[in-house]
């Protein structure tokens, strides 16, 4: 393994970081008005929800990918493989984001909705301030987790010619006709990737739990 | 007690002319020319087939204190949470100052609002909100109901948790309080809205006989000032000397109702005496 | 300064948009992002000729036909075979070179019969695919590209792989196959891919007409001025594989 | 785009079988990685330090480690240790390591979640630590788990696609075979998903269902 | 109150032959030739630097009912906590019948269930298990710990359940049963061991009078066998009427001890004096 060979799996870097950010924080945008309608007292918006999460995540992402990229890209507009990734991936993120919040909601007592409507809080402070700060604590750990298998799942993007960090590895190892050395090259990164994001969650769930500890 | 009833509202004259001259006869006496501040008429709740409020008419005048005791599961709690619409009840009228909701049609936005704003309540397990200093739960209503400004909030706040003995526990969390305290940080927060009446349920069955004495010394100050209060308890010291007026619960009925010393002493229902022989008892 | 030789669109004007899959030496992207690989080094002859330029993007199998399919993509490289089965969803150049079925093994097996018996690996959308299925049953593994199939040979988990020729000498010329012997299978009638070898062709799309037209003449003018078997021969591959034959169906 | 009827005739035996066997690795998988995740979450909520750093470097790794690099470092990476493994076997050890770390995290925090009364009740009236685990706290905190369980195990179910780098025939694999066949690769990856969807999602709808069930003690 | 110690332990003769016969003795009579059921010496408990149990002596007699009273904070339920080594104390040592444990040296496995299995405790938040019926509850340490068959278990435990009146609620879940109830229940399961000792933290301070006084009903009914007890409380009649002994604890130590009646009724300690004061004033 020279470093040229390291250089060769960095240039995917930018791009696995791009789209796992990206795709995390539209999930984490778009998870918000999907939990609030899973949650809605209206039931066709209820169902319409359930219906879209569970076929969003039923699907495998490299069928969203295909039915984005080409599907909307023939008809209706041109993407590129970098956006058709970012839009699928955003998609399946923001189901299940929404399944995370709507985790992290039940956990929160009832006393806390109740205190807020005898205080008189609108819907929206009381979500804000009260509810959501509290969720976010809960919601840590498991969007954390998510966080670092999104990342991973970012490598079906190579297929439709992302150059990530998986397309990286697997054209090294077939330029090279070498497997496992590339592979496990490919596994450190994805792993020091992913360390400080599970440090980070653990340091600020100590954090917070503190905080509200006796 | 008499024209303290303002006082606590810092100075925001929401009551009608007549209900604070009324505020100024004692309690007790029911004139018939004076207006109740609150009127509850024909009030009932439902769960599934389980009837928990069975036609409750009840009226509250201005600066009355009035102790709710009866058995668990009489529906006392249920009861207080239907006066804030907390729990919309599903028949009769609930009326607070000007403001009357009828539970058969849904109660609006606005009128839910204003009805609370003159609401406060205080809930038997405190219900802080355990990410926010203590400064910060009381002042999060005043500057997002009140539109007050964040130092007036905090001004104000500091003002309560004096009152209440907590001003040196301004900067911490409430999971760091002991019970007595987060009750009496559960009292600042509710006062802070200015309410014309104040709801308690069951303030001092969780805290040991020390700590529920400090809540109770609050809350007698409080009724020494004027305001209105429903109060939900098991304490029969404070039904006896604090309040005027005693109701007693069964099956979401009221059972008996009158002056305390009374209907303490002297109570006319059966019920009512088993249930004062078991407080008794203990 | 350039003047095409043929009038065509594309789909991107002026440019020649390549859905490369990365298949060594057959096709894949070098470190500067430029297409290289005997079908790449032809495409982009055919490009240059016609004053195109290149835009490549690098894709899965799978998506590169999807991308000429839809439009997103002229054509696609990586050593494609003329079957009768694909040729019903797109259209196919002119053939460009011959790929052979071949045989690896320390042993230096050569007869389809060697195989009978032992533990056959091989690459998932050859020819020859079915008929070992049909030969071999469940002694035969399929990979998804070379390099884990080579990695089972070294493992011992295979006793036999069979892959293209092509990949095999460029392999065998890198040092990565050490011992293990690439030889061109003989014919043998239980496998039709020994008897007649694979056209390599470029799918491109049925709307392309003049397209089609166009790469199909410069094809042949390719394999007429030798163009083609240098590239070959400037890949290790001994320049016979250009002698395609008259376009066919394999069925 | 769409698959016709001839066609689909003809793919779904061999997308059938493949879909067979992605169900039986998912389900080993699960089967092996469910209570390997409980052992990891044990272990790093253990007070001996070896303990806890060990589990803490097997669900580091596990869950940061794609699962296609567990699986070749398994499959090929083993046998130059002298142990060689078959895909089937490579592909279970692989995916189960993966969802041992991922669910490890899902049941530690379910297992906080238990209010501390629970444990201390359990050990008050005697019970020692595995039976405290076994008839108190996991029967609670399988509740809370089982909505990320459940999506979990779908990733899972989807992930074993992966397991076609290392010769294992599943679904997607055979998806792309009938693409690289016949030029249909879109409809055939549409016919797979297709499959997948309708074993997870009659899956969520059964777990969300037990999850009902499971909580109905909490309703008064 | 005589020779029904063995009445509580299903014929099971755990306690040696003095034990036994000084169960027979009035409990409040301390005999010199008797031995203590249970003894701590010299327990201590600190978390961090703060000292919650400073030095604890103290014994209790077979057949004593010894009732704690004090401040929130004072490290009672800590007491509690260390006598079934819940929270394993930091220093001292302590006996229960044959076993006795050094704070110092770490417990073995097979002492601390010897111990646990000779202390029944119920907690003041009952710690039911939610998702087993009532029933079940009952049953499980039998089976588990004791290794009683399921049908043996059943029988043991509706026998408990009929004597604290819930035979007819075993099949529901504990979250359906209202709180007087689930103290029962709780009160049932830790009976089911057959214990020696019952520690008790705060029983009825989550209850309404009512339920308060069924579960209060309950204990006297067990102290009447001739259970050994040791009762966390703020009910100063079971303090004073049902209890052998009461002893004041305030900030980790014990500040006063004695027959109950001496201590209730005229308290030497001004700390004592002004506790139960605030416990009157209620
Ligand atoms: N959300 C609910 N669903 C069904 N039944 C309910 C619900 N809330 C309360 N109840 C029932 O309504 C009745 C009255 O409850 P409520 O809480 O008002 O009693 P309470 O008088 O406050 O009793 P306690 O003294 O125990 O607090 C009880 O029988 C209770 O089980
Ligand atoms: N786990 C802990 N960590 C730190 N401090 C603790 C812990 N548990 C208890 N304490 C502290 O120990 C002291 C004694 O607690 P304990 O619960 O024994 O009091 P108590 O007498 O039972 O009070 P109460 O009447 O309120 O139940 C308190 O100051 C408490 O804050
Ligand atoms: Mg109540
Ligand atoms: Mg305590």
């Amino acid at each position: 393994m020279s470093t040229a060979d390291i250089f060769a799996i960095l240039r995917g870097l930018p791009w696995t970081v791009a789209l796992t950010l990206g795709a995390f924080l539209a999930g984490a945008i778009l998870g918000i008005p999907l939990v609030a309608a899973r949650q809605s007292r209206i039931l066709p918006l209820r169902l319409a929800a359930m219906v879209f999460i569970q076929i969003v995540r039923g699907i495998p992402p490299i069928l969203w990918l295909f039915i984005i990229f080409f599907g909307l890209g023939m008809s209706v507009f041109p993407i590129s493989p970098f956006n058709a990734a970012l839009a699928g991936l955003g998609l399946i993120a923001a189901a299940n984001m929404a399944e995370i919040y709507r985790g992290a909601l039940a956990s929160i007592h009832f006393g806390q909705w109740e205190a807020s409507s005898a205080l008189n809080l609108g819907r929206w402070s009381t979500l804000t301030d009260v509810v959501a700060p509290q969720a976010f604590r809960v919601a840590l750990p498991s969007a954390a987790s998510y966080l670092i298998g999104l990342m991973k799942e970012t490598a079906v993007a190579s297929t439709i010619g992302v150059s990530e960090l998986a397309f990286q590895g697997n054209q090294l190892s077939q330029l090279t006709f070498r497997g496992l050395e590339v592979f496990a090259l490919v596994g450190m990164f994805y792993i020091l990737l992913s360390l400080p994001v599970a440090w980070l969650s653990r340091v600020a769930d100590g954090y917070l739990q503190a905080k509200v500890a006796r | 007690m008499d024209g303290a009833v303002l006082h606590m509202r810092g100075g925001k004259p929401t009551m009608t002319e007549d209900d604070a001259l009324a505020a100024k006869g004692a309690p007790s006496e029911k004139g018939q020319a004076r207006k109740p501040l609150i009127k509850l008429d024909k009030l009932s709740k439902h769960y599934g087939n389980h009837t928990v409020l069975d036609g409750i008419d009840l009226e509250v005048m201005p600066g009355e204190v009035l102790a709710i005791i009866g058995p668990s599961g009489s529906g006392k709690s249920t009861l207080l949470r239907c006066i804030n619409y907390l729990e919309p009840p599903d028949g009769g009228h609930v009326t607070i100052g000007d403001i009357s909701l009828n539970a058969a049609a849904p109660a609006g936005r606005s009128e839910l609002s204003t009805l609370r704003r003159s609401v406060g309540m205080v809930f038997q397990s405190f219900n802080l909100f355990p990410h926010m200093t203590v400064l910060r739960n009381v002042s999060l209503a005043q500057e997002r109901v009140l539109g007050r400004s964040r130092k007036n909030a905090d001004d104000r706040s500091m003002q309560l948790l004096s009152r209440v003995g907590l001003a040196d526990k301004a900067e911490q969390f409430p999971g760091r309080c002991s019970g007595g305290q987060q009750q009496r940080i559960a009292i600042a927060r509710a006062l802070a809205l200015d309410p014309d009446v104040m709801l308690f349920d069951e303030p001092t069955s969780a805290l040991d006989p020390e700590l529920g004495l400090e809540v109770l010394a609050v809350m007698r100050e409080l009724a020494e000032t004027g305001m209105t209060m429903i109060v939900v308890t098991h304490e029969m010291s404070f039904a006896e000397n604090v309040s005027d007026t005693v109701m007693i619960m069964a099956d979401g009925k009221i059972i008996e109702k009158g002056p305390s010393q009374d209907v303490m002493r002297n109570p006319q229902q059966e019920r009512t005496k088993r249930f004062l022989r078991a407080v008794h008892d203990r | 300064d350039c003047t095409p030789k043929h009038t065509f669109a594309t789909i991107e004007e002026g440019t020649l948009t390549v859905a490369v899959t990365t298949y060594v030496p057959h096709s894949y992207l070098d470190d500067a992002g430029n297409m290289k690989g005997i079908d790449g080094d032809i495409a982009a002859e055919f490009a240059k000729r016609e004053c195109l330029k290149v835009k490549a993007v690098a894709v899965d199998p799978a998506a590169a036909i999807q991308y000429v399919l839809s439009g997103q993509a002229d054509i696609a490289t990586g050593d494609w075979y003329r079957t009768a089965e694909r040729a019903k969803v797109m259209n196919l150049s002119a053939p460009l070179y011959t790929d052979q079925m071949a045989i690896y093994s320390k042993d230096g097996f050569a007869n389809v019969g060697d195989l009978e018996g032992k533990q056959v690996g091989t690459v998932q959308g050859y020819l020859w695919v079915t008929d070992l299925k049909t030969m071999l049953g469940s002694k035969l593994k399929l990979y998804p590209n070379s390099v884990n199939m080579q990695q089972d040979l070294f493992a011992g988990r295979i006793d036999v792989a069979v892959d293209g020729y092509s990949t095999g000498v460029v392999a065998e010329k890198s040092g990565a196959l050490k011992d293990v012997k690439v030889k061109v299978a003989a014919s043998d009638d239980r496998v039709r891919a020994t008897k007649e070898a694979a056209q390599a062709a470029f799918p491109y799309s049925f709307n392309a007409k003049e397209f089609g037209v166009a790469l199909d003449a410069q094809i042949e003018a390719m394999h007429a001025d030798g163009t083609i078997v240098n590239v070959l021969k400037s890949y290790g591959l001994d320049g016979t594989a250009a002698e395609t034959g008259a376009p066919r169906l394999v069925q | 785009m769409l698959p016709n009827y001839e066609e689909l005739s003809a793919w779904l035996p061999d997308l059938l079988s493949g879909l067979s066997i992605s169900l039986q690795v998912t389900a080993l998988s699960l089967l092996i990685g469910i209570p390997f995740g409980l052992l990891l979450a044990l272990g790093v909520l253990a007070k001996s330090r070896l303990t806890k750093a060990l589990a803490l470097f097997l669900v580091e790794v596990g869950r940061g480690a794609p699962a296609l690099v567990l699986l070749q470092f398994i499959y090929f990476g083993l046998p130059t240790s002298g142990l060689t493994l078959g895909s089937f076997t490579a592909a279970v050890i692989a995916l189960a390591w993966n969802t041992g770390a991922y669910t490890s995290e899902i049941i530690r925090a379910s297992l906080q979640s238990i209010p501390h009364g629970q444990r201390e009740a359990a050990v008050a009236i005697g019970l020692n630590r595995l039976d405290a685990l076994r008839y108190v706290l996991l029967p609670q905190g399988l509740r809370v788990a089982l909505p990320a369980l459940l999506a979990f195990s779908i990733l899972i179910f989807q992930g074993t696609s992966l397991c076609f780098t290392i010769a294992l025939p599943e679904l997607v694999s055979r998806a792309y075979e009938i693409g690289s066949n016949t030029f249909r690769y879109f409809p055939a990856l549409l016919a797979a998903g297709v499959l997948y969807a309708s074993i997870s999602i009659p899956a969520a709808l059964l777990v969300s269902h037990v999850e009902k069930r499971a909580g109905s003690y909490a309703q008064r």
